[in-house]
């Protein structure tokens, strides 16, 4: 069901873990299915993602685009780690079934939800970021055949 | 463990040997068309009649009330739909219960579409169906119940002959999906006054693709798939002949085993519950203590999502389950572990086992293990683990 | 001959060796259910996938457009029930052929007893449908014309591009039943304008209790049986792994020796056909000479009755059937042979012979002696015989 790359990030899963007293928090559901991802970042002055760390409640796929996706983001600046997109961690996974594409999303807001986290305890603006949505309800994922 | 331990027979079960045995000479030997004159294809019918016995008797019914199908959801269809449209000018209105199997739930869906009006009886926390709303329910339009045998997910078995009686004092016919019970539970369908009853091979040890439903004789059902005269008109379609044997060396072997094999399950069973339950923290067992299927254990471990745990699981061997596999690759939380009361959170980390005879402690033993090194590794990385105890350090005041 | 001559493979066919073999690992090792999540339930998922593929191949179709269902049967009332649900807003009229299989035609009946109207075209003496009057039939209010790719009694090969094109042209969609054409003929479903095809797979050496709808991506159909989520929610119950996998091994065989199949059949054939046609006397081939099965002979001996016939060739170790076998066991003459015109007594005296690649020229030499034996010794016993002789007698000045 899965291919070797998402396999791999499941049962390995890069940059589990909390940080404390983290830059920004983000927490984000998935209406969808229920499953709840949570992202945590380590953002130094100069605006770089030092560390990041994740827990998720959710399947195997959100698991892994979990951990793609801290590693992704890893020593990256705020706008480029806003350009890992969903679609982003899943080529780097070597894609997902059909179903699970919606898993992939939970990754990408829980992202956005941190930095938005961190821009409001700092009180900046991030261009091009808004605010996220807690509950993740997207249209649905056209199924391709 | 190199070899992999099997723990999901409610979603399917190995074919037994002795079955495919059975059935290999009614493929390139005796393969003649049972509906045929010549030699060649009677003896394939004698075949066919044979299974139809051992059928009959499993049920104490009579062998011309055996009727074969492709399965278990065409027989659920079948009873269904056949009944509502034989019965629709006595009423429109079906009674069957929350915790049904989908073959059951969108067969009635499916009339609720042309205009029939079906009641969906709530169950208690252990999945047994509420005879007090199911007696209320019932309207003088009431044609028929259908209240399965024994639960797929959770594996309670239901108060079957109470449903029968009520049914026949209100003169509603019912029909009862057997599909996990029938080969694992004694059944008389006369005791139980069940009217229709469906099973499916691939549940006990026999070939997929084959299944019967069990029509009482005088009722008026006509066929669900229409064409040639088998199955006396009711069901045509060229005879699945090595399919229809198989199933009967499976039922054959079912019954003569039935005893020993329901002793060792529920000792296995038994061991299974108590060990979960009393070494990992956070874990509910799901369905009835008791009143269940030998071979099913069902339990929601807080905390964590289903799916991840099934994969891990597979990593060492182990195939179980998490809801009933017709359903996984859906996202919905099962409607069963939902009809029972379950929060949504806590119905997503579900994990259903279920076992053969095959089975030994040695290899439970192996599992629970598993189970709990993964359970906590889950919970390590999971947000409401960290919620929770978080919370409960604060309730402790530390 | 000690050994049985089997000539019925329009009835069924012999399972090929290679399919039991392909099959067996299915039933024993990898039995899993292909919806499970781990890894033995996938490797099932792409064996069914693999079959899928072959056999989307061999009709030119895409693999997600063939759905597995228990056989020809429930694929024809699948085809025809579900396109009058669909489209029953569109129009409530349907076109077919007096010769279809029951499967069509009692699916037929079954939707007139719904409010549907049906329209029964005629064929010609050699069993090719009218097309003339098919476009006459055609209203504006039609929605499904089905029509068989080959007849499973005389063999006749229908113009089914042209039939194709005329659905199109009038926006009607297209169902033929091609239980006995596919894997002997040709087919590519694009060309020919086919939206809906139902096939079986031990019509080709392949197991009894599986077949497959082919439907064209777009069409809105739903689900016949409902239930679980299996072929893309639109066919509900666990798959039948065996039954596929041996499909589609049956299929591969099938396409790969169509060829050289065809050949040697049609010589064969012709052989037979043209043996009795020029030594016996008093006989009729039915259906069309050249546009018909490579392995399909239908003759009607005048004065004698077609049970007796059968079994003295039973006696003789020579399988054959005398109408489609699904219906022997019935007493009315072939509803085939009297579309075509054929009086009740000699439509009595009808023997279908259905070849397949393994029977040789020795074998049908035999066969051929022995209908002369028997067709004369029952002509002896015959009163219509003997009338007749006795009225050429009278004739002929005698
Ligand atoms: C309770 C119940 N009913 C019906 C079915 C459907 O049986 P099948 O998949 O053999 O059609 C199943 C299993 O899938 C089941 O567990
Ligand atoms: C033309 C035709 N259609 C449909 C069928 C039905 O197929 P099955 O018996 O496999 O359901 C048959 C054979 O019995 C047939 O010959
Ligand atoms: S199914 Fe919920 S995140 Fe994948
Ligand atoms: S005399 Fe027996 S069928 Fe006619």
């Amino acid at each position: 069901m899965y291919t070797e790359k998402v396999m791999d990030h499941f049962s390995n899963p890069r940059n589990v873990g909390e940080i404390e007293n983290a830059s920004g928090v983000g927490t984000v559901g998935n209406a969808k299915c229920g499953d709840i991802m949570r992202i945590y970042l380590d953002i130094d002055d100069n605006g770089i993602i030092n560390d990041v760390k994740f827990k998720t409640f959710g399947c195997g796929a959100a698991v892994a685009t979990s951990s793609m996706a801290t590693e992704l983001v890893k020593g990256k600046g705020i706008k480029e780690a806003l350009q890992v997109t969903n679609k982003a961690v899943m080529d780097a996974l070597d894609g997902l079934p059909p179903v699970k594409v919606h898993c992939s999303l939970l990754a990408e807001e829980a992202i956005h939800a941190a930095l938005w986290d961190y821009a409001t305890k700092n009180n900046i603006v991030i261009e091009g970021l808004e605010k996220p949505k807690t509950d993740i309800s997207e249209e649905e994922v056209e199924e391709v055949y | 463990m190199e070899k992999k331990i099997y723990l999901d027979n409610a979603a399917t079960t190995k074919t037994r040997p002795a079955v495919v045995e059975a059935m290999l000479p009614f493929f390139t030997e005796s393969f003649g068309n049972p509906s045929s004159v010549y030699e060649l294809a009677t003896q394939n019918k004698k075949a066919v009649d044979d299974a139809r016995n051992t059928i009959a008797n499993a049920l104490k019914a009579e062998p011309f009330e055996i009727y074969f199908t492709a399965g278990g959801t065409e027989s659920d269809n079948w009873a269904i739909k056949a009944t509502a449209e034989a019965y629709g000018d006595k009423g429109n209105h079906i009674i069957t219960s929350k915790i049904e199997h989908h073959a059951v739930l969108h067969t009635c869906e499916y009339l609720e579409s042309k205009g029939f009006e079906v009641t969906y009886v709530d169950v208690d926390e252990n999945g047994i169906i509420k005879l007090d709303e199911l007696k209320k329910a019932i309207r003088p339009t009431t044609i028929l119940i259908s209240v399965m045998f024994a639960n797929n997910e959770i594996g309670t078995v239901q108060p079957i002959k109470e449903i029968g009686q009520l049914a026949k004092e209100n003169k509603i016919l019912f029909h009862t999906d057997a599909v996990q019970a029938f080969g694992q539970l004694d059944m008389d369908v006369n005791d139980l006054n069940i009217d229709m009853l469906s099973a499916s091979g691939h549940k006990l040890n026999g070939p997929k693709g084959i299944g019967f439903l069990y029509i009482r004789k005088g009722l008026k059902l006509k066929a669900f798939v229409h064409g040639g005269g088998q199955e006396r008109h009711r069901r045509a379609g060229t005879e699945n002949v090595p399919g229809i044997v198989g199933f009967g060396k499976a039922v054959e072997i079912a019954i003569e085993t039935l005893k020993e094999r329901q002793e060792k399950e529920i000792a296995l069973r038994d061991r299974l519950i108590n060990r979960v339950l009393s070494e990992i923290p956070y874990v509910r067992l799901n369905g009835h203590r008791t009143s269940r299927l030998p071979n099913n254990v069902n339990f929601s471990f807080q905390f964590i999502e289903g799916e991840s745990l099934l994969i891990m699981l597979d990593m060492q061997n182990i195939c179980a389950s998490s809801g009933s596999a017709c359903t996984s690759g859906s996202l919905d939380p099962s409607h069963v572990l939902l009809a029972i009361g379950l929060p949504h959170e806590i119905a997503h980390g579900s994990l259903r086992l279920t076992l053969c005879e095959d089975n030994t402690e040695e290899e439970l033993d192996y599992v629970v293990e598993k189970i709990k090194e993964i359970v906590e590794k889950l919970r390590s990385m999971s947000p409401l683990y960290e919620d929770f105890i978080k919370i409960s350090h604060i309730k402790e005041g530390i």
